[in-house]
């Protein structure tokens, strides 16, 4: 085995900070930029939850809160669900464990390009101000669903048609202005900054999620943008790029030939990657979660990178499932119903691949752990709903239903943020040096589990009735039973119980920032490198004097033959810390194409 | 151990709640029974699939819980393992697409002869149009929609001088022969739904979209707006009567042709004049 | 290194070990630079997308493309090929020409701004209004994008003009040099590309 | 281990002939596309995408490039590759919207 010497890091040059205000607010340092895009994610995420009980209020008791009318309801509907999508999982996962994440676990000091990382972060902060300044422009927000279809996002009888949805589209450009620079950090900083040793191959499936999912947005967004763009000039210039000629409210408008459906269509380019943008960082995250906590490697790690890159790919030629019934050519349901139907065997696999890397684990089933198990229930429980959906004709009845809804909570709404919840779990004790409270977190996993699995399972139920999505009251409909409201009121109780636990979390954040028991360095006993830094939480510069080196993949656990049962990414072969000397293991171990060049260059 | 017990009463918990839920499909009413079967049979391989993985996992996790002194297994991977659950992945989902895509064919193939009628939406009504005695409708634009031709029918079309014009929330529809229904929008998105048929699609202003559908079973039904078109989206009801071939015709009947509904004959041309 | 390794093998894992965490052989910017012009790519490749799609609708007239297009494209083409001068005078290390260069291609990029400023005045001068028709609107938006980008492409150009002048070192700037001159490069192409499917249509 | 035995597993025989195999089905493919006779834009789409593929093949195999920066060359080629899709796509739903004013609309 030959010994190779740390590598000769060109010395970056770290912008040091000496004041308050360099430290914490115009920080450049990755990890400080982290807590702030999470912290502000997790601020608007507040804001959406709160929305979100608006709405079960006016739907469990209608009638009953009279300050909720049909124009607030399709407000809160619309910031709820962007809000959500966008501001919170997008900013949380690229933003908050991107930045944390990427230069840690790589082996890097800090982001390639600091100060455009921190532009990144004040940018979306604006784009965060623009879109709460929506709610003091007048008219308030645009109540034109998260979708934002046109005509209606831009006509008179949608609230918010006059600025609600100007400062909408304004804060999505900046929020895609924000994504693009953090983004081609990110990429940058995965291609180029690894430390010796750390090859593609071995990086945790985190990064790969992580890195899959940036490139994905960043080819994606630009779809969004121009949209929006088109969209911003059909409400102020008056062109007609989507308008086709419209009588609103008994008037000739002045628009002719353009075509509602080019939107639509260009939303969905964006918006059907946007949903795997933030299912693919919750897949990498968990992955490592579970194999930490089994105390087992990841189960099928090739499969897994692999599945990753082509849900990636795959995932721009099925956008049009959202358009089953928009009055597009019918004949592409026959090719969009066949391209996600198929993206379901990658993804199957990675859920098989969880399930295995748990079988012959030795399973800790602390709150992590807990909550990446809720993952895997939640997830395949919504994927395989997603399976009705893609498959064309099941969809004609059950879109725009109570079952679209329960389908992209349950793998949207509930899996990723069990995700979130389970990983700031397990790197709240890196970040600051401290635990989070563990009865505290079983309780806040067992309500939330139980609950979110209340709220929509037999919201599945509604949406086979027919009960219709987008709706501000069901009166008198005669398909609609009595016992479906009373099903409604019940959802609405089990939402705002699951939503008052939140709070418990809130405490347990701010308290064990002080008074929780210390972490030390590697409390969960993992091989990653972020476990492996000399300070916890990590000085700035992350390494000390000099960067780790690499010798094995990021799942060495339960080596047979090792001393302990898992071995960090940086350390170096020895008789009590092997790596793998021959594959008895798999099932095949000729593999003709394995193998290539190294490089040499530092 | 906790979870181990709840993933268990989950996945029972949810094949009772399926089996006994009360929350079903109002039964069909039109040919599209075929998408209720294969609802079902979607539910049985899904339901099978959902079963599975979390008996698997709570097995899992009950069998290989934590033990100081127990190692885990050391196992990259397994080729043939993940090979198979490949295709038998592949064998499952095909078995759904397949049966979904034939029927697919179906509904995008109007048969020959089907009945027309027009649905018109505007924010927040419906209103709808018959082609008359010719079968055939006329053609309408958005541009001729003048407070006297509400429906933008173009003046100088013949086909369209027997077309029905009905300014109604209620329309009724002949059991037992395939019907094309047309759907146009003067101003935004809607969607045209009566859960009994199980089909709905979209009007889209600036273009006519379509579905089929023969309806087999006489009655009432609530007719609703499936896509969001503003405030009044939740109002944006009707209702869809279906009824004998008689009794259709009789009801027909008692509405005006679009050359009835024309205010004086020297105005016809009137209708092109349009607000660009 | 490719996804077929079998990372937790002892072979695979001598030669990782020896393996630097670069990718490419690239500097970081231009690997960034290599990305963000993907991402552009993208944008204009669906506001084409947009333009095709639109313009097979009826109510499409196409519109007199003002002669100063021509001209401009003449100054963009100036300004690329100033740029590479710049470079290349950067890689011999003369760097009174790489001054000159740069200054000359910001130059030309700032006339080719502000010709297409005046394609804009005479459209409207000429009552092709945005709102007018969709052949219009896209006029103006697809050059306004293009413009935008190149404005941007100007920010980083200051930069790098700004240090040459302090008197940096041209080994210092030549990074900067050389990322402009693909940025303008790569600009040009797109600006073709986006003429001729305008002036076709 | 040595770099040099690296390099030297790196091209076995077998995958040679693989390639093989996996050209003369894509210019199958391409030859198809003809043969079917799909047309306009979706046509153009499918021979552009075979000949990227192709392409990508034989530069990646053939020419000895390092996997890695390959590996890139894909991640930023792809999604152009499936915008083409979209060309194609939307192409033809230009082509039924039109139809269908034509038709119900008068003009
Ligand atoms: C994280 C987000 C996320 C994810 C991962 C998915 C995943 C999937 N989604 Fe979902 N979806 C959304 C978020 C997401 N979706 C959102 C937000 C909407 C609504 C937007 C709106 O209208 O507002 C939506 C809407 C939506 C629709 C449109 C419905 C409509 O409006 O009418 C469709 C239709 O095809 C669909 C399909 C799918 C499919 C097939 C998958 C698949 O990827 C799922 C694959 C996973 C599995 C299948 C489970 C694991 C598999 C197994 C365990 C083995 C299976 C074995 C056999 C079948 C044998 N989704
Ligand atoms: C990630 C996405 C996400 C999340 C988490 C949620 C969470 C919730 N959503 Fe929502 N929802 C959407 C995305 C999401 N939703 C979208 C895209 C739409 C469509 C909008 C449209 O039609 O235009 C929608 C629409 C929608 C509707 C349909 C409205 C209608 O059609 O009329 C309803 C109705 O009940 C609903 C309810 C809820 C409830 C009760 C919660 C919850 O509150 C559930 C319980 C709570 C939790 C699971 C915890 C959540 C945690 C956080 C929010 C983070 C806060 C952070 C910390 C505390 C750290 N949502
Ligand atoms: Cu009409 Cu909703
Ligand atoms: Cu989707």
């Amino acid at each position: 085995m030959v010994y190779v010497p740390p590598q000769e890091v060109e010395d970056v040059h770290l912008h040091d900070p000496d004041t308050f205000m360099t430290k914490y607010i115009w920080s450049q340092d990755h990890k400080v930029i982290a807590v702030q895009y999470s912290l502000t994610a997790i601020a608007v995420g507040l804001v959406a939850l709160v929305l979100s009980l608006m709405m079960r209020l006016q739907l469990g008791w209608p009638g009953v809160f009279d300050f909720i009318d049909p124009e607030s309801y399709y407000q809160f509907v619309t910031m709820h669900g962007m809000i959500m999508v966008i501001y919170l999982l997008t900013a949380l996962f690229l933003g908050g464990f991107g930045n944390y994440l990427i230069p840690l676990m790589l082996g890097a000091r800090d982001m390639v390009f600091p100060f455009l990382n921190m532009l990144s972060y004040w940018v979306y902060l604006l784009s965060v101000i623009v879109l709460m300044s929506s709610y003091f422009v007048p008219g308030g927000p645009t109540g034109a669903g998260w979708t934002l279809y046109p005509p209606q996002a831009i006509l008179q009888g949608t609230p918010g048609a006059d600025w609600g949805i100007v400062t909408m589209l304004a804060s999505l450009a900046l929020f895609i202005v924000a994504f693009t620079m953090g983004g081609l950090n990110y990429v940058t900083t995965v291609l180029q900054a690894r430390t010796r040793g750390m090859t593609l191959m071995r990086m945790p499936l985190s990064i790969w999620g992580i890195f899959v999912a940036t490139i994905l947005g960043l080819l994606a967004f630009p779809a969004l943008l121009v949209s929006a763009v088109m969209l911003l000039l059909d409400k102020l210039v008056g062109t007609s790029f989507f308008m086709p000629a419209i009588v609103s409210m008994g008037e000739q408008l002045d628009y002719s030939g353009g075509s509602p459906i080019l939107f639509q269509h260009l939303f969905w380019f964006f918006g059907h990657p946007e949903v795997y943008i933030v299912a693919l960082p919750a897949f990498g995250l968990v992955s490592d979660l579970l194999s930490t906590h089994a105390r087992k490697n990841i189960f099928g790690y090739r499969m897994m990178v692999w599945a990753i890159v082509a849900i990636g790919g795959l995932s721009f030629v099925v956008w049009a499932h959202h358009m089953y019934v928009s009055g597009m050519n019918p004949y592409f349901g026959f090719f969009f119903a066949t391209t996600t139907l198929i993206i379901a065997v990658p993804t199957a696999l990675k859920v098989y691949n969880w399930t295995l890397t748990l079988w012959r684990g030795n399973i800790r089933l602390n709150v992590p752990m807990l909550f990446a198990i809720g993952f895997i229930v939640t997830f395949t429980n919504g994927g395989l709903t997603g399976l009705f959906l893609g498959n064309v004709i099941v969809d004609i009845p059950l879109s725009d239903t109570y079952f679209v809804v329960a389908h992209f909570h349950m793998v949207m709404g509930v899996s990723p943020i069990m995700v979130v919840f389970g990983s700031i779990y397990h790197w709240y004790p890196k970040v600051t040096g401290r635990m989070l409270d563990d009865r505290l977190g079983r309780f806040h996993f067992w309500v939330t589990f139980l609950g979110t699995y209340a709220i929509y399972f037999p919201m599945h139920y509604l949406g086979f009735i027919g009960v219709p999505r987008r709706y501000y009251a069901y009166e008198d409909f005669d398909f609609i039973p009595e016992s479906a409201i009373t099903l409604n009121e019940n959802i609405s109780i089990a939402a705002l119980v699951v939503g008052a636990v939140q709070l418990v979390f809130l405490y347990n954040l701010v308290i064990s920032y002080r008074r929780g028991k210390l972490a030390g360095s590697n409390p969960w006993e993992a091989t990653t490198l972020e476990w492996q830094t000399p300070q916890t939480p990590p000085a700035h510069g992350n390494w000390g004097d000099t960067l780790p080196v690499v010798y094995r993949w990021a799942y060495d656990y339960s080596v047979p033959g090792a001393a302990k049962d898992f071995l960090p990414q940086n350390q170096p072969p020895s008789d009590d810390a092997p790596v793998q000397e021959e594959d008895n293991l798999g099932f095949d171990s000729t593999d003709p194409a394995s193998g290539g060049g190294t490089r040499e260059d530092a | 151990m906790a979870i181990v017990i709840v993933l268990v009463l989950m996945a029972v918990g949810s094949v009772l709640f399926h089996i006994w839920t009360p929350w079903w499909f109002t039964e069909v009413a039109s040919n599209w029974g075929a998408i209720d079967e294969l609802i079902v049979f979607t539910f049985a391989i899904t339901g099978f699939v959902f079963v599975a993985v979390v008996l698997f996992t709570a097995y899992a996790i009950y069998k290989f819980r934590y033990k100081e002194d127990r190692r885990a297994d050391y196992e990259p991977e397994n080729k043939k393992l993940e090979f198979w659950l490949t295709v038998v992945t592949a064998i499952g989902v095909m078995a759904l697409l397949a049966p979904g895509l034939a029927v697919w064919a179906d509904f995008v193939t109007v048969p020959e002869g089907a009945e027309e009628f027009e649905v018109v939406g505007e924010q927040w009504n419906w209103t709808f149009r018959f082609p008359g005695a010719d079968g055939k409708l006329g053609t309408a634009d958005v541009a001729n929609i003048t407070y006297d031709n509400p429906f933008g029918m173009n003046a100088d079309d013949p086909n369209g001088q027997d077309d029905v014009l009905i300014e109604d929330y209620e329309v009724h529809l002949p059991i037992g022969s395939p019907i094309k229904v047309l759907l146009r929008s003067k101003d935004v998105l809607h969607d045209f739904w009566v859960p009994q048929f199980r089909a709905k699609m979209d009007l889209v202003p600036g273009l006519e979209s379509h579905f089929w559908f023969t309806p087999t079973r006489e009655g009432t039904f609530d007719l609703l707006c499936a896509e969001l078109c503003g405030v009044g989206h939740y109002t944006m009801r009707g209702k869809v009567t279906i009824e004998s071939e008689e009794a259709f015709k009789a009801w027909l009947a008692a509405y005006p042709t679009y050359a009835e509904t024309v205010p004086a004959p020297s105005d016809t041309g009137g209708g092109a004049a349009s607000g660009q | 290194m490719s996804i077929l390794d079998k990372p937790w093998m002892a072979e695979r894992s001598a030669i990782d070990n020896a393996v630097s965490g670069g990718s490419l052989n690239f500097p970081k910017a231009r690997v960034a630079l290599i990305f963000l012009m993907a991402v552009i790519t993208v944008l204009f490749m669906l506001f084409s997308v947009a333009y095709k799609m639109r313009m097979e609708l009826a109510d499409w007239r196409a519109l007199a493309d003002p002669s100063v297009l021509w001209i401009n494209t003449g100054f963009l083409i100036l300004s690329s090929v100033a740029m590479q001068w710049a470079v290349s005078s950067a890689r011999k290390g003369k760097a009174e020409n790489v001054k000159l260069g740069m200054a000359l291609g910001g130059a030309f990029a700032l006339a080719f701004l502000i010709g297409q400023y005046m394609a804009w005045l005479q459209l409207r001068a000429a009552g092709f209004y945005a709102a007018g028709n969709p052949a219009n609107a896209f006029f103006y938006l697809i050059t306004a994008m293009h413009g935008l980008h190149m404005l941007g492409g100007l920010v980083a150009w200051t930069r790098s003009t700004a240090r040459l002048w302090r008197g940096n070192d041209v080994a210092d700037v030549k990074l900067g040099v050389e990322l402009c001159a693909t940025y303008w490069h790569f600009l040009l192409v797109v600006w073709l590309g986006l003429f001729a499917m305008l002036i076709s249509t | 281990m040595t770099h040099a035995k690296a390099e030297a597993q790196t091209h076995s025989l077998g995958i040679y002939f693989k390639i093989w195999a996996l050209l003369f089905v894509l210019s199958a493919l391409s030859y198809m596309v003809d043969i079917l006779g799909f047309e306009s834009y979706l046509r153009w789409a499918l021979i552009l995408t075979f000949m990227f593929l192709k392409a990508g093949l034989i530069i990646s195999v053939f020419m000895h490039m390092m996997w890695e920066r390959l590996a890139m060359m894909y991640a930023i080629l792809l999604p152009p590759l499936l915008l083409l899709v979209f060309i194609a796509l939307m192409s033809l739903e230009s082509d039924y919207t039109f139809m269908t004013r034509v038709v119900f609309f008068g003009h």
